[in-house]
């Protein structure tokens, strides 16, 4: 694992406005996940359009974790955060948190559609969806497992 | 699971519609190939797919809609998308979907482009 | 308080295909709750209108801790289980655990309709709605906080 | 934030709609509260809350419906409520809501039966 740091497993500020939710490693929970996501994108009058941006970007971090992550609890562990930034734009963050064996996120390459198309491989959009949909997004990974930090401004 | 997509179909001529209704997954993606294929070996020419219905397609679901488009591409035949949301429709164009099948805003303007070609 | 009981203040069994969720005590986070019990009653296939009672007791569980609990660590904590019976049927289970100060529920009077118009008290009806909706309810209570577990069947 | 219940009122002579968008908490209640007395107060007899776009009225929100039916009530006023969702309807019931304010399926049949009645 290239990334070792030490681990962080509790969510990374675990403040009292937070809401954490914890879903099994299991088949269709993203969906389960993104009825929050839409919950609270509603609560801060976010459009349709990008309530539907952030529930695919959540989808594909789900299943990022279900596929690859091989998690020790079998639980994926997520947290909404909102926000207002001091120019009165408000935000959702979602943390989503996996005990599992970790990646090198940088050494990911990004897929094209010329590759997609030829090749045997159609897969590796996950990442590149999550970054293309989100405002902001950070990954941080290591032997602890991964963690995915993304923002959409309302 | 109510979540599971539903999958329908119908054939006018040489084109068949499919309608999707739910979220596309490893499983939707896959219940669209199998009614996809079905048309294509019954000698459908042009599939309309009409997304109307489905707000997420994953990843996964994606890459299955490809092989279809590859499939449908290696026969010579047609493949238009129709009804996508704003969502679908960026996921679609970053992944170059819509490079190599066109995408329409509605079922009858798939319809008239496809039928006028095949 | 009348129950003195060792504080089980974890899930009663955490199994791994549970979902919890924990949110702020703050107005309108119950709303935000009953989008997880909605999409798990859809998961399940249940109808729009079980859903709903599951919704409003849900509601009412969320607003009695905000209201009267007095939660120490300002949380709820929502567990979520889904499971079927021998027999083959469905159900939802929800917890709700607060971290508050407690109460008698055996010494809480059943609300009457008529003590309701006639009087200048028109609450209490939470515990009764609740009891109405669910097809089972169990509350336990004590200086830990207040759990109640209620089910319902597809 | 958008759960808020918003209420909208038209007159009908002495009759006043009113119409509610949204979970009904305290704040829903006490805004449908605020429209209801100010119907009353520029001389509505009758009023007829349709609540067909709201899916949840929590017992908060109720137990102001209840001390707005008590103030229709001592005006020797009417008041209906249509459009509920059998949750609602219920939950009407449980608290004794049903047993002094009408309850009719849609607004038409409110409407008509207030007017009978004023
Ligand atoms: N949570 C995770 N845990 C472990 N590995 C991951 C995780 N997320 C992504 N990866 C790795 O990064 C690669 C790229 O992920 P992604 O872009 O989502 O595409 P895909 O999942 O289709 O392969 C995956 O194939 C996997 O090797
Ligand atoms: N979670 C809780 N923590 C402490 N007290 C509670 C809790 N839930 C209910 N109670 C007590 O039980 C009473 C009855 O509750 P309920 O039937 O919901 O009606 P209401 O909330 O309208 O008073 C409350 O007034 C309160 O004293």
């Amino acid at each position: 694992m290239a990334h070792r740091k030490t681990a962080p497993l509790t969510p990374r500020h675990a403040g009292s406005r937070d809401i954490s939710l914890t879903i099994p490693v299991a088949p269709e929970m993203e969906i389960v996940a993104t009825a929050q996501a839409a919950a609270l994108g509603e609560y801060l009058g976010m459009s349709r359009d990008k309530i539907d941006e952030v529930r695919l970007a959540l989808v594909e971090a789900c299943i990022n974790a279900f596929e690859h992550a091989q998690t020790r609890d079998e639980r994926l562990h997520l947290t909404f955060r909102m926000g207002r930034e001091d120019e009165g734009a408000d935000w959702l963050e979602i943390e989503v948190l996996d005990q599992g064996k970790g990646f090198d996120h940088l050494r990911i390459e990004p897929p094209t559609p010329e590759q997609t198309f030829q090749g045997k491989r159609k897969r590796g959009w996950g990442l590149q969806i999550i970054r293309s949909l989100m405002d902001s997004v950070q990954i941080s990974s290591g032997d602890w497992g991964t963690r995915i930090v993304m923002r959409k401004y309302k | 699971m109510s979540d599971a997509c539903k999958v329908s179909a119908q054939r006018r001529g040489d084109v068949a519609v499919l309608w999707t209704d739910g979220y596309i997954n490893n499983q939707g993606g896959e219940e669209i190939a199998r009614e996809a294929y079905k048309q294509l070996d019954s000698g459908a020419r042009a599939l309309v797919m009409n997304l109307e219905k489905t707000r997420i397609v994953n990843s996964i679901g994606i890459s299955i809609l490809i092989e279809v488009l590859e499939r449908v591409m290696d026969r010579k035949g047609l493949l238009a998308f129709c009804g996508l949301t704003p969502t679908i429709d960026k996921t679609f164009r970053i992944m170059g979907l819509a490079q190599y099948a066109s995408i329409y805003p509605t079922e009858e303007e798939a319809l008239q482009a496809v039928s006028a070609r095949v």
